[in-house]
């Protein structure tokens, strides 16, 4: 039993889905789609008006009621540049690197903040507070997906 | 009897496909319903226990997408855990934070959705990687090897177990939340796809997309706060072993364990007369006879007879699965939980076209892992 | 709910796609060792219940003795139970359907192994039946389960 | 009947970066084996059985029913809770209200991963939401360096302050002898170390580890006849707040502070620094060590670095935090948030050898995951 080969077994899995955005985000998606307009989801209790939307304001738990046009541009309230290698499930393949992704408070009254990509990977030209502006794909090759339809976010 | 009652039970339409919502936009349905029959709001909530499943949402921590959804967030936030198994095992833990004297209400949230992969995928997941996996099982196969077990071992027939499709299919007629639903005969079941001998089409449980919701309240307060307090009356669950091959298939002992142990808890000497109404996790329509037999209904090899003397029908003496049980309708995680509010649903005497007249006492059950390695049986009662 | 708000359902296509790495460990690699090597199928007997498990384990599953003895196993027993696979899922299927499979219990064994079935008739599959294990050519064996290619029907004894 | 629950034992893993001689089930069977030989125990006598871990770590679907052979959950009820990073802790507690809620006495709650069997980071990345985040979210280390760079610059906390916490964890593992990185290291080992998301640096987070615990609780009918000394589970507390990423507050942690206000004031602790004698915190990063502890009203806003520096937090000061080295030291993700309790029961029944910290009577331990959620358990050396 002594000086056996300690065996590994690799194998590289992958489970298709199809995610049901839901009718909410639907809409939200369909207006960047279709407009290239950002709603926001306002609830009536606590009024935080909310990216994406959702079917319930969570500390209130209060159905949001009211769609708030926001702008494309914003705020950057957080970001990092990521320059670790990993795998990507998304392909199981190693994401390219470095990227840089940002939470963004758009202007207009957003409360919680949106998810994008930044085109900018240098440390010295990022900061917290910067201007940002989303760049659209054109409205052609749109398809209804925020990671497609919206390409990233750039600094004004 | 355990100091503790169901008091709000909600239930979204179970559909093939609910391609217009995600997952927190069933578990509000479900909440909302579950508050509502409780006449209760999110405030008099003190913990929640969601139940999802990773693999099949395709989320690792796949709860987080219903924690608001769930009230889990609501104000500073409530005490929250997440079960991954049957709805029933997420009852279960919410039940015991009840008797555990730290909570008055807990409510259950549970969902999925078997229209947004491929269930087959999602089954070879749950068998070991260095023996099994790479033989291919899923749920289908690995069941028809305790079918096909079942059938030498009592000399039993294909038909048998399409009468189980018949009559289940036939009762989801009645229900509006059913999914696959029909007047079915033998012949068509019989002629229905073969799938693994000797599983065929509609013998299968479709793969169905929902969610559930209860709400549990303790004795303190199930009298004041519920309007109609359904009491748990027992509950226990077991797990057998893992490999296939390590179990007799056509023994399901963990079931038996479970049952013998909830029924001790009820006091239930004789559950053949003591329950009324049966509503129980059958995937596949010949695990309905097998577990059937298991929980001690009837002798070992005989639950087909039963059925084919009409004794388990709407109008029998002991009804199983009125509501069309999970041939009518099978939400992963949310069948089991569906289980227990039809069994509430009986007490209360609120099933409508299926109720079972005069019910009392009804048991529900729910399943986790391969072949029906682990069980949850309650038994619930006025 | 707001059901007018049910303008277009979009669907967000993807996958989970991942490698792993599993370790099969010590025990499960002496059985891949002895099968792929020595054409030997290897259970484990636990040193307090006395049950031969198939597949071995490193410490008995049911009184959980860690103290197991190695026991080899004929290629060679009976079938528990079986199906014919008539559905195709060509992602976790190791060959095409239709196919057999079913859990055999080696001689000597007390719990079954689930494999396939090979060479076979479908009609005459037989709860009970003998079968034996034909293994990869040597020189084909990778080091796992698939190294039994199937059980087929003993015959001509 | 309710009834009270106290912690009569602990067995773990010795931890690795990559435990080969053993698969996973293998793996759990060590820590299972270790707590019954350490509360002599037999599996006869473990009435039911809790289990988590994070499904896309080894891609095992029903780890429940999976792992029976390591387990012992033969013929036994077993459950599994999974909460992401908190799930250590999220079984912890699942262990004491199965216990508490009368229908079992002796439960045995496990914990376990082996980390080395993905790529941690891609795992991570699929808790985000596939819709809008899973694109672009880069596991947990970028919301921790937000985090940091916020409270950095709210208080002139420098990444020296960060380092001290490393360097106190790291010299306490040298006392642990389970612990992954047995190696003392300095602040300026860790200023130095390669830079991952500023200010987050390589030796300022935790390792990813192959391995498992096992606790075993016992309510009171039993755990005094089972036990000489139990730690006795006193109150839990759960914050699971927020659904996206996006929502989360970096200047605050409003998990953190809203578990803590249950906790203590159910038990009546008014002051945290004085009323605690030990905590093992899940520390996921130095800054958790610094931030979080403000948050918990160890000390005011913008103190913890002094304190730190001031050796209140070491091994001997007035209040020790992670003698058993802590996350940062190993993290064994399922099993990450049990250790924690485990090593906080070892404590109060004055087992814990090395890492000892004398006459500690109340204990915190605290599970860290998810979008910034927070789970606790409090344990003291005699019945609350």
């Amino acid at each position: 039993m002594s000086n056996i080969e300690l065996l590994s077994f690799q194998e590289t899995l992958e489970i298709p889905y199809n995610w049901s955005v839901g009718y909410l985000g639907s809409k939200f998606l369909a207006a960047i789609r279709d407009e290239g307009i950002f709603y926001g989801h306002k609830c009536p209790s606590c009024e935080s008006i909310y990216i994406p939307p959702r079917v319930v304001c969570g500390p209130c738990f209060v159905q949001p009621d009211e769609w708030v046009r926001l702008e494309d541009t914003g705020t950057l309230v957080a970001y990092s540049i990521v320059n670790y290698p990993f795998i990507d499930p998304n392909t199981g393949e190693r994401r390219p690197v470095p990227y840089t992704y940002g939470y963004i408070k758009l202007d207009g009254g957003a409360t919680s903040k949106l998810g994008h990509f930044i085109n900018e990977v240098n440390p010295e030209k990022l900061s917290p507070g910067l201007k940002v502006q989303a760049v659209f794909r054109d409205k052609s090759e749109r398809t209804g997906s925020l990671q497609h339809d919206v390409i990233h976010f750039k600094i004004i | 009897m355990l100091d503790a009652a169901i008091i709000g039970v909600g239930q979204t339409s179970y559909e093939a496909e609910k391609k217009g919502y995600n997952f927190a936009e069933m578990v509000y349905e479900a909440t909302d319903q579950a508050l509502n029959d409780a006449g209760l709001t999110m405030d008099d909530i003190d913990n929640v226990v969601s139940v999802s499943n990773d693999f099949f949402d395709g989320r690792t921590i796949s709860c987080m997408a219903v924690m608001d959804a769930s009230g889990a967030s609501h104000n500073d936030g409530k005490n929250v855990s997440t079960v991954e198994g049957d709805g029933t095992f997420g009852a279960f833990y919410g039940l015991m934070r009840i008797l555990a004297g730290v909570y008055k209400t807990t409510l259950v949230v549970v969902h999925s959705k078997g229209s947004e992969s491929n269930p087959s995928l999602i089954y070879n997941s749950m068998f070991d990687y260095i023996y099994t996996k790479s033989t291919g099982l899923d749920h289908i196969s690995s069941s028809a090897l305790q079918a096909r077990r079942y059938m030498n071992r009592y000399g039993l027939g294909e038909e048998d177990f399409a009468r189980v499709a018949v009559k289940n299919l036939g009762n989801a007629q009645k229900n509006s939340r059913a999914h696959r639903k029909g007047s079915y005969t033998v012949s068509d079941v019989m002629g229905s796809t073969m799938l693994a001998d000797p599983i065929k089409e509609l013998d299968a449980a479709p793969a169905s997309d929902g969610a559930a919701a209860i709400v549990l309240g303790h004795k303190v307060v199930a009298e004041k706060l519920g309007k109609k307090p359904v009491w748990v009356k027992g509950a226990a669950h077991c797990c057998d072993a893992y490999n296939l091959g390590d179990r007799d298939l056509s023994d399901v002992n963990a079931l038996a364990d479970a049952a013998q142990r909830a029924y001790a808890m009820a006091g239930i000497e004789d559950p053949f007369n003591e329950i009324d109404v049966v509503e129980l996790y059958e995937q596949f329509s010949f695990q309905e006879l097998l577990y059937l037999e298991a929980m001690g209904f009837c002798r070992r090899g005989e639950a087909a007879s039963l059925l084919q003397e009409g004794v388990t029908a709407l109008s029998g003496a002991l009804p199983v699965n009125p509501s069309g049980g999970c041939l009518g309708a099978h939400p992963v995680l949310v069948a089991g939980m569906a289980r227990l509010i039809e069994a509430v649903l009986q007490v209360r005497g609120e099933a409508g076209s299926y109720q079972v007249p005069g019910a009392k006492n009804a048991l529900a059950h729910g399943v986790n892992g391969p072949c029906g390695q682990s069980h949850c049986v309650l038994v619930v009662g006025e | 709910m707001n059901p007018e708000l049910i303008n277009e359902a979009l669907v967000h296509e993807g996958r989970i796609r991942m490698p792993y790495n599993w370790s099969v460990g010590e025990t499960g690699s002496h059985f891949f060792h002895e099968l792929r090597y020595n054409g030997q199928i290897w259970g484990t007997r636990c040193n307090q219940c006395a049950q031969v498990f198939m597949p071995p384990r490193k410490s008995c599953p049911q009184c959980l003795e860690p103290r197991t003895t190695w026991i080899q196993l004929p290629p060679e027993g009976s079938l528990i139970t079986y199906t014919v696979v008539r559905y195709s899922v060509p992602d976790i299927h190791p060959v095409e359907a239709p196919y057999a499979c079913g859990v055999i219990l080696l001689d000597g064994a007390d719990t079954g192994l689930v494999h396939l079935l090979g060479e076979v008739d479908f009609d005459l599959i037989k709860e009970g039946m003998r079968v034996e294990a034909v293994l990869e050519d040597k020189e084909q064996r990778k080091g796992n389960i698939l190294d039994i290619q199937y059980f087929r029907p003993v015959t001509g004894r | 009947m309710a009834q009270r629950v106290g912690v009569i034992g602990f067995g773990q893993t010795y931890h690795k970066s990559r435990r080969e001689d053993v698969n996973g089930v293998e793996l759990i069977n060590e820590a299972v084996q270790a707590a019954l030989e350490d509360s002599g125990l037999g599996i006869d006598d473990v009435d039911a059985i809790i289990i988590g871990n994070m499904d896309h770590f080894e891609s095992v679907n029903y780890v429940d029913t999976w792992s029976v052979d390591g387990t012992g959950g033969f013929m036994k009820p077993v459950m599994k809770l999974t909460t992401g990073g908190t799930t250590g802790s999220t079984i912890g507690i699942g262990g004491y209200f199965t216990a508490a809620s009368g229908l079992f006495d002796v439960v045995a709650v496990v914990g376990w991963e082996k980390n080395s069997e993905s790529d941690t980071t891609g795992a991570i990345i699929t808790c985000s939401d596939p819709v809008f985040d899973r694109f672009s979210f880069a596991g947990a280390l970028p919301g921790l360096a937000v985090e940091a760079s916020v409270y950095m610059k709210k208080y002139g906390v420098t990444e020296k302050d960060a380092a001290r916490v490393a360097v106190r964890d790291r010299r306490h593992a040298m006392n642990n002898p389970y612990a992954q990185l047995r190696k003392e290291i300095t602040e300026e080992e860790v200023l130095e170390s390669p830079m991952l998301s500023y200010p987050v640096k390589l030796l300022d987070i935790c390792p990813r580890t192959d391995g498992a615990a096992c606790v075993i609780f016992a309510g009171e009918r039993k755990a005094k006849k089972l036990s000489p000394n139990p730690a006795w589970v006193w109150a839990s507390s759960i914050r699971h707040s927020y659904s996206y990423f996006e929502d989360i507050e970096y200047d605050t942690m409003p998990t953190l502070e809203a578990a803590c206000r249950e906790l203590f004031s159910n038990v009546g602790i008014k002051e945290p620094l004085k009323e605690l004698d030990v905590v093992e915190l899940y520390q996921p990063y130095t800054f958790a060590g610094l931030k979080w502890i403000e948050s918990m009203g160890i000390c005011k806003p913008g103190e913890a670095p002094q304190l730190v520096w001031d050796g209140v937090t070491d091994m001997g000061g007035e209040l020790p935090f992670n003698p058993s080295g802590g996350v940062l030291a190993t993290n064994c993700i399922g099993a990450t948030g049990l250790l924690r309790i485990g090593e906080a029961a070892l404590q109060l029944q004055g087992r814990a050898g090395d890492r000892q910290v004398e006459g500690a009577e109340v204990a915190l331990a605290t599970g860290f995951g998810g979008a910034f959620w927070t789970d606790m358990m409090l344990l003291g050396k005699n019945p609350w």
